[in-house]
């Protein structure tokens, strides 16, 4: 199986995944629109002294993407179960966790990026300082993949069954802790001006670990679920 | 070491018996589980063997 | 030879009636050892300088701890050898794993908050141990409501397989990452909770319990898996047999 | 259409499938070579779809093997999946793409062949329709496209699940030609179905689940 037509199967089935979401334009906002109200929902929530939303909004912030993230994560296998291009996943020539990335890959960037991009706006929002929201940025840029790749590993396994959604939380938040505690934690040290190196490489190898590992779980989850 | 003395837990009684207690409590519970499981089960298929028998008569 | 026992062993049958003649060897024994161990933690071991006899519960929360991170390595394993090669009786001792880990977790857990009482004067603290065991507790769920979702049977075995693999290899991150968090949100009130400097007459208790929880989790393991047993094997002439008989 | 065939068999060993408790079928052995097709006949529910995902790989049997050219075709994995194409229940076509989007995808999951897309929409007479929404076109059509897809891999066995379903007299007769036409130039074909499949000169074996 030559590598060069195994790129283009990677490439084409992003780009096909790409199409569709924007085909599907309005529900591309769903994440975004969900990371922003949960946010803005604490303030009320706890009121406004600067002072306190300044401490809480690095965990306030990451909680919400976390969960926007596995909000939209439960679609990325479920309308190819539904209308049956899943199997042929199963059946193509190509290894399936290359072609199980590239629809992680391209859930990220429907999904993960938007919120990378928004992040800004409610930091500023929340009042953390300049660099802190730098490093916002930062931990979701390699925070958000690591949401994706382990909420993947998630949907495979419930993808067969009716109500998947209400287990696939259960599954998913407990393996989602790690990455909670060392980018909130990132995020807060950088508001007191601290160097967050250790942080962020922290983030970085959860990153390098569950890139090399879910996709073999998902595939696995997949075969299991399908059979 | 009395028994009245031993039973006052040196003033803690009620937090390690509660403890003990509610291990003893789990513990038995998952023994029993499995067994009352294992008696429905052979019911179950007993009645059903039942049933088909009569069905087939 | 060993490929033979191994053949005649993977049989259910002969699974169910040999785990059978097993469950009382290995419930004996860890009954007395529960009895010397109670005697030795309760009667024999000195009060503690600090905590008085609240410590006494360490003799239940340090073992099931234990047990807590020991099935849920041995429900891994076995669901890999299961997932791997396919064989049934791993499948059914993973599954059967599942409940009982999650009660030791739970255990765990109640003893560990009521043990911290007297000390802290709260019923939960966010001590580093403490929140990974309730971590470990929502991931024995994940498990469980995970099996029953799945309604073929096999389908389950191989799903919850995978599943385990994950979170086996998400535990040490997850332990590292609360005892990093711990270390640094550390209220300056709670103390380190840490177990008394052990001297031998805590050891020896302690040890006690520990074998006794295992040989408990050996012989309900094997009744649970003989209950899946039954299940799965419903229709084939032995189990029928059986039924009439009992 | 110049598909190359290798003289690989795909062969089925005491194979064995249980559903519910229930044994849909046991020590089932048949051998299918180049150029011959295999015909499931069986009441709904005897276990055709679920003999036709074992051969795929998709489902594991409870006993027995299947094998492709002498070796067990989990072994084998993409290997096997190269040289096959299956169909089922469900299209496998994304309603949100066009035609030629979906027959691009489908060429790029397997082994292209040197057949144009438009080419192989024409076989199954959807000349025409190469831009319009998948969504918009009919039943009959979507299934045709669905068939399509074997055109543009280069696959020696073919396992289709109940092809003619939402097919009219006349689909059913353009898609009969494609299947004759593949099996005489060498191709293999495992099929269920409850219309007669009329195959020319190819050797048919017929195996009924429900006998």
């Amino acid at each position: 199986m030559n590598s060069d037509s195994l790129t283009r199967a990677f490439v084409i089935l992003i780009r096909r995944d790409l199409m569709l979401a924007v085909r599907h334009r309005a529900e591309m906002a769903n994440p975004i629109l969900f990371f922003v109200l949960v946010t803005s929902l604490f303030p009320l929530g706890i009121g406004a002294n600067p002072a306190l939303l300044q401490a809480v909004a690095p965990g306030v912030i990451w909680v919400a993407a976390l969960l926007a993230a596995l909000l939209s994560i439960e679609n990325v296998f479920r309308s190819d179960f539904e209308d049956g291009s899943l199997e042929q996943y199963l059946l193509s020539s190509h290894p399936l966790s290359v072609l199980v990335l590239a629809k992680i890959t391209a859930h990220w960037l429907v999904t993960g990026l938007p919120l990378l991009l928004i992040s800004p706006l409610l930091g500023i929002l929340m009042g953390l300082p300049v660099d802190a929201i730098k490093i916002l940025f930062i931990t979701l840029l390699l925070g958000t993949p690591v949401l994706s790749l382990i909420g993947a590993v998630g949907v495979a396994l419930t993808v067969g069954l009716r109500k998947g959604g209400m287990i696939l939380s259960l599954l998913v938040l407990p393996l989602y802790v790690p990455v909670l505690i060392f980018a909130s934690s990132a995020v807060d040290t950088a508001a007191t001006g601290l160097p967050v190196t250790a942080h962020l490489s922290l983030i970085a190898a959860l990153l390098l670990l569950a890139l090399s590992l879910s996709p073999f779980a998902t595939a696995a989850a997949l075969r299991v679920s399908l059979s | 070491m009395n028994l009245e003395e031993f039973f006052n837990m040196g003033g803690y009684a009620v937090y390690v018996w509660s403890s003990y207690g509610i291990a003893l409590l789990v513990l038995l519970v998952n023994i029993i589980a499995p067994l009352r499981q294992r008696k429905k089960l052979l019911h179950g298929i007993a009645a059903t063997a039942r049933r088909r028998a009569r069905r087939n008569a | 030879m060993f490929n033979n026992f191994f053949h005649r062993m993977a049989s259910p049958k002969h699974f169910y009636r040999l785990a059978g003649i097993l469950i009382p060897w290995l419930a004996v024994p860890c009954l007395l050892l529960t009895l010397a161990g109670l005697y030795y933690g309760l009667v024999k071991a000195p009060p503690d300088y600090q905590q008085g006899d609240s410590y006494r519960i360490m003799f239940i929360h340090v073992p099931a701890a234990w047990m807590s991170m020991f099935i849920y390595v041995v429900m891994a394993g076995a669901g890999a050898i299961g997932l791997i090669w396919r064989i049934k009786l791993a499948e059914m001792v993973a599954i059967s794993s599942a409940p009982i880990g999650a009660s030791f977790t739970f255990l765990a857990l109640v003893t560990g908050s009521i043990w911290g009482k007297p000390m802290w004067g709260t019923w939960w603290v966010w001590d580093a141990r403490l929140t990974s065991e309730l971590i470990l507790l929502f991931l024995y769920l994940g498990v469980i409501a995970l099996n029953n979702a799945i309604d073929d049977k096999r389908m389950a075995a191989r799903a919850v397989a995978i599943l385990a693999l994950v979170g086996v290899i998400n535990i040490p991150i997850i332990h590292y990452s609360v005892e990093w968090w711990n270390t640094l949100h550390q209220g300056p009130t709670v103390t380190k909770f840490d177990k008394p400097s052990i001297h031998l007459s805590m050891l020896i208790p302690l040890l006690l319990m520990a074998v006794a929880f295992k040989l408990y989790y050996a012989f309900v393991v094997l009744m649970r898996a003989r209950c899946e047993v039954l299940d799965r094997e419903r229709n084939s002439g032995w189990v029928k047999e059986l039924a009439e008989k009992t | 259409m110049t598909q190359s065939k290798d003289t690989a068999a795909l062969a089925a060993h005491a194979l064995e499938c249980i559903r519910d408790d229930r044994t849909l079928f046991s020590n089932l052995d048949f051998r299918l070579e180049a150029g011959s097709a295999l015909i499931l006949e069986g009441r709904n529910g005897s276990g055709k779809t679920s003999l036709l995902r074992i051969l795929c790989g998709i489902r594991l049997p409870d006993a027995g093997t299947v094998t492709w050219g002498d070796t067990a075709i989990d072994k084998l994995g993409p290997d096997y999946h190269m040289h096959m194409a299956y169909i089922g229940h469900r299209d496998g076509i994304k309603l949100d793409l066009t035609p030629l989007e979906n027959l691009a995808m489908a060429r790029a999951l397997g082994m292209p062949n040197d057949i144009t897309l438009e080419a192989a929409l024409a076989k199954v007479d959807l000349a025409g329709y190469e831009d319009v929404l998948t969504r918009n076109l009919s039943a009959g059509q979507q299934r045709r496209l669905a068939l399509a897809r074997l055109l543009v891999t280069d696959t020696s066995l073919w396992i289709l699940d109940e092809p003619f379903t939402s097919l009219d007299v006349h689909g059913i007769s353009v898609i009969e030609e494609l299947l004759d036409a593949h099996t005489t130039s060498g191709g293999m074909l495992a099929v269920t179905s409850h219309h007669a499949v009329n195959l020319q000169n190819t050797t048919v074996q017929r195996i009924n689940l429900s006998a």
